[in-house]
């Protein structure tokens, strides 16, 4: 295992030193226990938004913190969701008096660990509401599964919602929003090569010299189909014809397009893929009005792409377009 | 043996510490298989805590609060899915033990079978999902089955749940991560399943001697 | 060799064909022969900036194109220097009659064609002149050398030149505010794996899986010296010390630190990385004054990191300060 | 053989052409040693594009002319260090050939050593700098020393650059990319040398047909 770190156990508590000493003008890290929260919360009126998940996934989600997307982030330890204490203890210090609202990427750990923490956030007389991102379809026979797991929408979702919070919106209404982009997005991911994480010290799968593996998450987990490598046009199709027919998404539609990294593939080749995904939208019809390319939301340094298509009409266009002052996403301002 | 004591049940928890931290190579490797590799260190960090806490001089006064105790740092410090399912049962163990110093066989099991139907209700998996529900379950039914002494009670649980982990391997997974796998979850056993079995193998062990 | 691509001789015109369709609204792609160049260019009366050289440093310098930073980009072949024709092309494009001035990182190949590029536009009628950057104090001896190689500090020379320009500095002055910057800044990497260049097939070097190497350049070049692998703090110390020391730096100067990833590199281990840079600038009495953390000029898929720090005063930063809006680096609009 | 007519110099752009796409990846495997990796395919795409203008039916209607085309093309397709060397080295040639039908071997001689001192101008490297200059500079000396026809003159120069090219392996590396690596640089061969002593064995081998 080659890694800049120091040891395992510390990545997440150096990873938040760095944080605090490069953002520190705008952002405040709480040690313990662990999460990333604007400088200025609470702001007072505004819907507090909180999210969190295992590490392993930068620069979500604490890259995310900033005005105009969340008001905080809980790391867990990698890829490990974080405990219920993190949320709460971000949550109260979020709640300007609107409400907190969590977004919770569908995943065993994450949604229970979040509801205890909702619970424990009603108690203390703050209300709470949460939307969960289960977009990856690669996920079938959901029903008789964990469901879908939640993966690139995750980012669209905190960015959208990010907005509408800054815009004043309320609480119940900032939830329907959630539910309706929940709604109307799709993703799915592969891998060119396996990631290791740091205290396991060996890669979470093996894969071929001619192997990849299709319909993967976004924690080393292998996926559903191990296939001979193909050409970046082939890998493209295997993506987005699922996305595009399992909506579906229908001719005439706009779009935002989401090319996404797993951490160790360089941005040349993620313009490859969105070159062909663009195409293949157009030939389905649809309209990409926005796009974003770039590791967003990764696995380590695992090598592969995902991509996510969120249908928006021209509300969510507005709300995308929107200011955002975040460590990883800024426009705007 | 008649009863549990509050030391004995101490001795659990600091056992239950060793053999994860122990085996904690061993339930990661099964988490790598078919999920995401962290249940070995979810488990051990848990479980630091908890004897730290104890070590730390907390004060538990009767069983309800040394298993709330655990439960509490559990959930603050293990994540994942294991944390609340964990935490939550030892919660529960809490609930059903406030006041008491000891219990007899029947009541460690309906204090334990009240836990499995805790971790139920929150994860919503049913027996034969490939979780750590496959092991306690059966486990519950083998103490009810056994004499009425700790000792020979214990010692079945422990024995059906390790066995009950390994007849993990053949299940298709329907909850948790390994869900996802689909057919490829077939063939590797459950973390969460062999860690409950260890946790029960510990039990057996401190109301043995 | 694990790739997203189609086949080696494609990777750059397809990787320019996905900006073209992702960024069509702001930036313009020429395929023949190959530019980038801002789709409101030439802006009259301000000085065009250019920059340029192989592919594989993605986002630079393809992605640093738009308002506030560079004007054109002119990309080469993976790690080859582009053509003079191609820098004369983009520079006819962008020449809004205050001239042209050209960004040259400092290998043999670059300078050369950027060279004969400056004597074809110059015979056009259009001034130009050129600015070096040879920031790689991994280099040593570099009297003996074809020099110190230009790095990290590229990016943050397009920047500021790039702001600059923007606001209306005539050439002339442009050109020694960029050799002021060319003066005042040092870098050094680090690589924990090499990289393969598409048409070649495999790695650029062997590293066993206890080595590293320090003192690389961008080009999956092997560095100076081959040690076995450190930790992250120790890799810092090994990066920072030399930068430090070369400049010199002295007790109470403003640096702006940028820590680098190199394209494999998760942002995770980059904000530990960051960490103990900031340490070591704070022991030495340096005020970190800006940071910038990311992979911004990379080497394919090497895992490895790049720091660079800028001795910069107020003027300098608020150049960094002034608004950019690029596909990779925007702020302030 | 006494004069280079321009059918022959035509050939030998073709000859070179084929001799540096065949060892391209000997080429690029040199670089990849002490460069970047991609002298072979520099070369390569310099001298297809070449081919492909002469096959297209570019007009060069005397050895100037050819030159010209052919340094022009290097360099708008090759890029690198050795675009503007090879580039420049064949424009030079051009000048000096311009309204020329043929050459003999003096002629020749001085043309190239004019070639030879456009990339000494360009590059600034001198002999022993483990460039291209290095095999280069002895072949030409070789040409001046062979007898006075074209035939053995060039098979002086090509088996002289060809030991040449050989002999920059143990040289520290003072220009180009080569120059980074320092002392790690020795014991390689350089890939311009060698690619200079390939286009000079190309030029013998038309020369002797
Ligand atoms: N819904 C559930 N109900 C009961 N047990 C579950 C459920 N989901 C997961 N588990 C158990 O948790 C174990 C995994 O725990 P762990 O690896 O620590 O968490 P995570 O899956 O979040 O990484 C599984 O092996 C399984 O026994
Ligand atoms: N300054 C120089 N003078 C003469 N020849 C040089 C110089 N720099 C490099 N070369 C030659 O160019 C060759 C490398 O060419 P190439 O690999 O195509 O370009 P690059 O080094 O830009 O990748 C070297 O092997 C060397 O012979
Ligand atoms: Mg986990
Ligand atoms: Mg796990
Ligand atoms: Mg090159
Ligand atoms: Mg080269």
């Amino acid at each position: 295992m080659k890694k800049l770190i120091n040891s395992p156990e510390d990545v997440v508590r150096e990873e938040l030193e760095g944080i605090q000493l490069a953002h520190g003008d705008r952002l405040r890290v709480s040690f313990d226990p662990f999460y990333i929260v604007r400088k200025d919360a609470p702001v007072k009126g505004k819907v507090g938004l909180l999210s969190g998940g295992g590490s392993g996934h930068e620069p979500m989600h604490g890259g995310f913190v900033g005005a105009g997307m969340l008001d905080a982030a809980c790391p867990g330890h990698v890829f490990t969701s974080p405990t219920p204490d993190q949320m709460f203890e971000a949550g109260k210090a979020i709640n300007g008096g609107a409400g907190v609202l969590q977004i919770v990427k569908n995943y065993t750990g994450d949604v229970m660990n979040f509801d205890l923490a909702a619970e424990m956030l009603h108690e203390e007389g703050i209300d709470v509401a949460t939307v969960l991102t289960d977009d990856d379809v690669a996920v079938k026979d959901s029903l008789y599964t964990a469901g879908r797991r939640g993966v690139g929408l995750t980012v669209l979702m905190e960015k959208l919602l990010g907005a509408a919070a800054q815009k004043g919106m309320p609480l119940s209404e900032m939830k329907a929003l959630g539910d309706q982009i929940r709604a109307s997005g799709r993703s799915m991911g592969m891998a060119l090569t396996p990631c290791t994480v740091p205290h396991l010290g060996k890669p979470s799968f093996e894969l071929g010299e001619n192997e990849m593996e299709v319909g993967i998450g976004i924690h080393g987990e292998p996926g559903r189909h191990r296939v001979p490598v193909a050409s970046a046009d082939e890998i493209t199709e295997m993506l987005m014809e699922p996305i595009l027919s399992d909506l579906p998404f229908h001719r005439g539609e706009q779009i935002i397009l989401f090319v996404n990294g797993m951490g160790g593939t360089p941005l040349i080749e993620l313009y490859i893929v969105y070159r062909k995904a663009a195409q293949i939208a157009e030939k389905h019809g649809l309209k990409i009005s926005r796009n974003l390319i770039g590791s967003y939301i990764t696995s380590l340094e695992m090598a592969g792409a995902s991509i996510t298509a969120l249908r928006a009409d021209d509300a969510l266009l507005a709300l995308w377009d929107a200011p955002v002052n975040t460590p990883a996403l800024r426009w705007g301002v | 043996m008649d009863q549990l004591t509050l030391a004995q049940a101490r001795s659990w928890i600091d056992a239950t510490a060793s053999v994860i931290a122990e085996n904690a190579p061993h339930l990661s490797e099964l988490d790598q298989a078919i999920g995401d590799g962290d249940h070995g260190a979810n488990m051990t960090r848990g479980f630091t805590a908890v004897v730290k806490k104890l070590t730390d001089g907390a004060k538990t006064d009767d069983l309800g609060g040394l298993f709330k105790l655990v439960g509490m740092t559990l959930l603050s410090s293990v994540g994942g899915a294991s944390g609340p399912l964990y935490g939550g049962f030892f919660l529960d163990l809490g609930k059903q033990c406030a006041g008491k110093q000891t219990l007899d066989a029947q009541a460690l099991t309906a204090v334990l079978e009240s836990g499995l139907n805790d971790i139920k209700r929150r994860g919503k998996a049913e027996i034969g999902d490939k979780t750590m529900v496959d092991a306690l379950t059966p486990a519950i039914e083998a103490m009810k089955a056994a004499s009425h002494d700790v000792t020979s009670a214990t010692r079945a649980a422990a024995e059906t749940a390790r066995d009950a982990a390994t007849k993990t391997a053949p299940l298709l997974a329907r909850k948790g991560r390994a869900s996802y796998l689909g057919e490829r979850s077939i063939g590797h056993e459950d973390p969460g399943a062999n860690s409950m079995a260890l946790l029960l193998g510990a039990l057996a062990g401190v109301c043995h001697e």
